[in-house]
């Protein structure tokens, strides 16, 4: 059985991997199982600059979601690249970087460092955050100012680019095709839903800022038809992350024309869940006598 | 020494009622159990509900050769979902989490619990017995309905208990108890709810006393992985998951939430 | 306690509406509790001709929602006039049509037949439906096309206007304001939410249609946030619909600025659910010793 | 006659396994209980799941004056569920819905029923008996370890069994055996999977005997009032919960669900 598929230059010897923010750099994991068995492993928000991120409260939880406000809390790229990365480039498997910034040229630069770093694979340009004031979901909800940033990135960054998407936007197709056209490697669909909860004892809000990000099997229908969206317009590889927390789920999206899927939230339920989604993918394609996990990717058919 | 953490389904030994609000969950020792300090916690897996997904932190509460006990105090969904639990069922666990208090050896020490954030303190009281310290333990109860667990503590120490309304020990907040029968303690140990700990990490602070503090927040995850539990400190935000839940009372900033 | 709320020209002796397309026409509901204690009634969706809707299958349960495709099937507004409404009009509460079109002329003709009918209180235009070809949402999602749709209907339509928005959209302030600036009486925030589902054993679509709208409690944070955003820019009243399952649901849309709430799929769980979130407002009112219900529209404070 | 629906907690009284795949939930009739229509059917509440939560459907599968029966196929989490409750236990209960089977009297009928669909047939049964119709009853199984309920069915009439792979009763499936030993019947009822429906509609049509089919669909609401179950008939699309889930099998374009 082959289950390997490709990510722009990259080769992923399978199609899971951890979504950003939500699996630290991996070593929180390594007690629950081996991260090198992922196809890749996603990192936190990484800034030019170190970032204390928002005040507490930084999550609420909702029906089959949850809503986080975390603002890309990180110690910056330097302190990536200096004390994280060589604790981690153990790991025998892709280590995609997720890149925020406040403004283009902070992508820019960061980006600029990344790409003399040997073992770092990948960078996925977060342009989708929905809880920082500046920066974020600005570049994903705002096409002019998309454009803006992926010509520049693109000119200083020569490794596989993936762009993780905004679905809070009418359009998801425009967005997609416009990283294509800008020679993005690839595109993830998508990251949270902008959303707000309240107490009603307190009438106060419960995140900090008001408004955080939903993940979550409660956004999986939308996501989904998000990805399938896409995958009607688009060449390039789609990187699925919405409310996956089975293997069921990472099905789903395959069919829908996902080329790999991210696990979120659910690695907070069951650490050692990309594993189960990965054993779960195997004996599926294995009953189905599916030889090659691409016969799946975007099989979808209609009722 | 181990320290790893073991994602494993525990068996119920008993579930105990305490009280109209709170139960004592008695849990079989697993037999791979890494060594667990007081403070440290573990999480729960309960059937997701419309309310919640999310697993549950509870402080573990005792340990000894055959079993670990948590003490929970009935909240949402979850918490009641624990409190149906029986003898022979099995629960999803994820232990033990972050990291716990400093137990020194030959000191006086005080602790002070409120509610329901007695709950570690047991097995630290047991912990700084067995090193052969000298407990001063003031616990603070709502009213006479809501103490609990004093004959426990007494086997460690002297305990002072107060209840908001004086219906049992001393009238007052504990706090204030604690603070008019202040010594040279040479640790202070703290958990409770926030206006407490607030109150707690400020009377030794003016009173230049070494103060640990266990912190409650919100938690993603209970891992380290998620950020969503940060502690505002001196050092920035610090995750209450595994660079606490317990600090060093110096480090925190004041609580606010 | 006093728990009246004005929507344009209607006073509603509670701010409890049923949300279209899931209360039926309320004769459904006879038997589990009086349809008159509601605030008001809005009819399933309603066009000028009438409609099949859309092949079966036309539902998928989701985590915390569902997903519907019905399409808008209905006997037309002449036979809505002619044989429903007589039926209802008993029913001591407001009757609120939901208006559907496919261009703007239906729409136009439709609430100028409704316009002479006393008994319809008022129209909640629908430009928002996910599950027909033609429109619907390419209205709400389609700033120009909804001026158009607004002008024209507005010169036929002189009683209560509500305009039902879409959430599949980047802004949903600026579909607000055009509400106001285009003389709505009010905005019902918001209808379902595009999303789908496969089935991964035959690998087909779990809807006819391919897509269809998420409801329930899943989409409430999204739906709570936008309730919050358009209140802070329009001054017309706010009508909330997204996954109220319970009066906790309902009080924290009126905390964020919803004039009223529709409760929709939830009526499908427990028919008689209207009357409990009634009953749990007026209880939460005492209890907090809030005199007038708008005391709270709107009340939320930040954390 | 009282033909409310009523919405209620019920007291189950047995659950009895019938097989490895399929349960029979015995019910207590409530005081107030409307009067019941062979082919009607009940929507019970189940505890959301992160897969479903909404009512499930279930056909009235047979009524005595103390309860009321459900013949149950194990499906996913809600029917799992089901299988769980014991006696004491209550369930949410909306019933009576839906229109159910025309009953004649001093006819000759036939029913047919494949697997789990012969769920509303031995009420059917029952009262098809009560109004003295000499009755032909095809049963159709998978194989051995499917068969089931024979014997209670054969109270009514003269029952003729087959299964897929002949290792119970005929060998073949059950419309085929129909079609074999067709008569003159009155009326025939059936209820079954899709494929069998379609054939049984097919062979009545060609034989001009006037047939009654229970419908399945996906149900949001069960009452009428979300349009999700429709089924497309002569006269347009109609709502199985309400219209149904019995039709006159002339009405019925051919199913392809
Ligand atoms: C490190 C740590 C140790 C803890 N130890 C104990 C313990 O030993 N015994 C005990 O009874 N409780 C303890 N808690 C609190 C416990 O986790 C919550 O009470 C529980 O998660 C509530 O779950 P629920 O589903 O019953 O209620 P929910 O419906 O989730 O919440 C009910 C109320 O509790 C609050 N709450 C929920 N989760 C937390 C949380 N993690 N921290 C603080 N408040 C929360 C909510 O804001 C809400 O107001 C601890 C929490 C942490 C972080
Ligand atoms: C009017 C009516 C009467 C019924 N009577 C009976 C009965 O007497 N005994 C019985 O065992 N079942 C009956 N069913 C089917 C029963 O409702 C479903 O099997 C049940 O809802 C499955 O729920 P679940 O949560 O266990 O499985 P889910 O996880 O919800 O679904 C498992 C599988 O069953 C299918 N399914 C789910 N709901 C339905 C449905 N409403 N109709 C058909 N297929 C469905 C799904 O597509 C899926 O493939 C009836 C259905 C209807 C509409
Ligand atoms: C606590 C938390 C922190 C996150 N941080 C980031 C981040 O730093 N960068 C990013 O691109 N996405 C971040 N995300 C979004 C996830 O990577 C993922 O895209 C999203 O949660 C949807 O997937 P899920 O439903 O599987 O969680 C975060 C999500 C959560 C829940
Ligand atoms: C089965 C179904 C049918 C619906 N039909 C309509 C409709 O005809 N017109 C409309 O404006 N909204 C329609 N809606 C949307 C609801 O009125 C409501 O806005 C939406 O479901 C969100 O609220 P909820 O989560 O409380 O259900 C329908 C929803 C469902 C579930
Ligand atoms: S709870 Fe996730 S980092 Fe602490
Ligand atoms: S199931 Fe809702 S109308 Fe039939």
């Amino acid at each position: 059985m082959n289950i390997t598929v490709e990510i722009g230059k990259l080769k992923l010897k399978n199609p899971i991997l951890t979504a950003s923010g939500t699996f630290g750099y991996g070593q929180e994991f390594e007690d629950f199982f081996d991260p090198s068995i992922l196809g890749a492993i996603i990192t936190k928000g990484t800034t030019l600059e170190p970032r204390e991120g928002n005040n507490y409260p930084r999550m609420a939880e909702t029906s089959a979601g949850m809503l986080n406000a975390v603002g890309l809390q990180n110690k910056g790229v330097h302190y990536f690249i200096n004390e994280i990365l060589p604790a981690i480039a153990k790991y025998q498997t892709n280590i995609i970087v997720n890149v925020a910034g406040n403004a283009v040229e902070d992508y820019v630069e960061t980006v600029s460092l990344l790409n003399n770093i040997d073992r770092v694979d990948a960078v996925e340009l977060n342009v989708s955050c929905p809880n920082v004031k500046h920066g974020g979901m600005q570049f994903g909800t705002n096409y002019d100012l998309l454009k803006e940033l992926l010509q520049k990135v693109r000119k200083t960054y020569n490794k596989t680019l993936i762009v993780k998407l905004s679905p809070n936007v009418t359009k998801i197709e425009d967005f997609a095709l416009l990283c294509q056209d800008e020679h993005a490697d690839a595109i993830t669909v998508a990251n949270t839903y902008l959303g707000m909860a309240i107490d009603i004892n307190t009438m106060k809000t419960k995140l900090a800022t008001i408004t955080g990000g939903l993940s979550g099997p409660a956004i999986k229908p939308i996501t989904l038809r998000m990805v399938y969206q896409c995958a009607q317009v688009v060449n390039i590889p789609i990187i699925a992350s919405g409310g996956i927390i089975s293997w069921q789920d990472a099905i789903e999206y395959l069919l829908a024309g996902a080329s790999a899927v991210q696990i979120g939230t659910a690695n907070f339920i069951n650490p050692s869940i990309s594993q189960d989604i990965l054993h779960g993918i195997e004996q599926y394609l294995l009953q189905k006598n599916i030889k090659n996990i691409k016969e799946i990717i975007g099989a979808m058919k209609s009722n | 020494m181990n320290n790893k953490k073991i994602h494993t389904q525990l068996i119920i030994l008993d579930n105990e009622e305490i009280n109209s609000s709170h139960f004592r969950l008695h849990i079989e020792l697993p037999a791979d159990c890494p060594h667990i300090q007081p403070g440290q916690f573990a999480e729960f897996y309960v059937p997701p509900t419309l309310q919640s997904f999310l697993r549950i932190p509870l402080s573990i509460h005792f340990v000894s050769d055959k079993e670990i006990q948590f003490l929970i105090q009935i909240k949402g969904e979850g918490t009641q979902y624990l409190k149906t639990l029986q003898k022979g069922d099995k629960i999803d666990t994820i232990l033990p989490l972050g990291k716990g208090f400093t137990i020194p050896t030959n000191k006086k020490v005080a602790l002070i619990g409120g509610g329901c954030g007695i709950a570690p303190l047991l097995f630290l009281s047991d912990q700084l017995a067995a090193n052969n310290n000298l407990q001063h333990i003031f616990l603070g109860f709502r009213n006479y309905e809501q103490v609990m667990l004093i004959d426990d503590f007494k086997k460690y120490g002297e305990v002072i208990v107060s209840t908001d309304d004086g219906s049992f020990g001393d009238k007052g907040v504990i706090t204030d108890i604690f603070e008019k029968k202040l010594e040279k303690f040479d640790y202070v140990y703290s958990c409770g709810p926030t206006i407490m700990i607030n109150k707690v990490i400020e009377i030794c602070k003016h009173n230049n006393l070494y103060c640990e503090v266990s912190l409650e927040t919100l938690m993603g995850c209970g891992i380290g992985a998620c950020l969503c539990c940060a502690i505002s400190t001196k050092n920035g935000n610090l995750r209450a998951c595994i660079d606490g839940p317990v600090f060093d009372s110096n480090l925190i900033n004041n609580l606010n939430y």
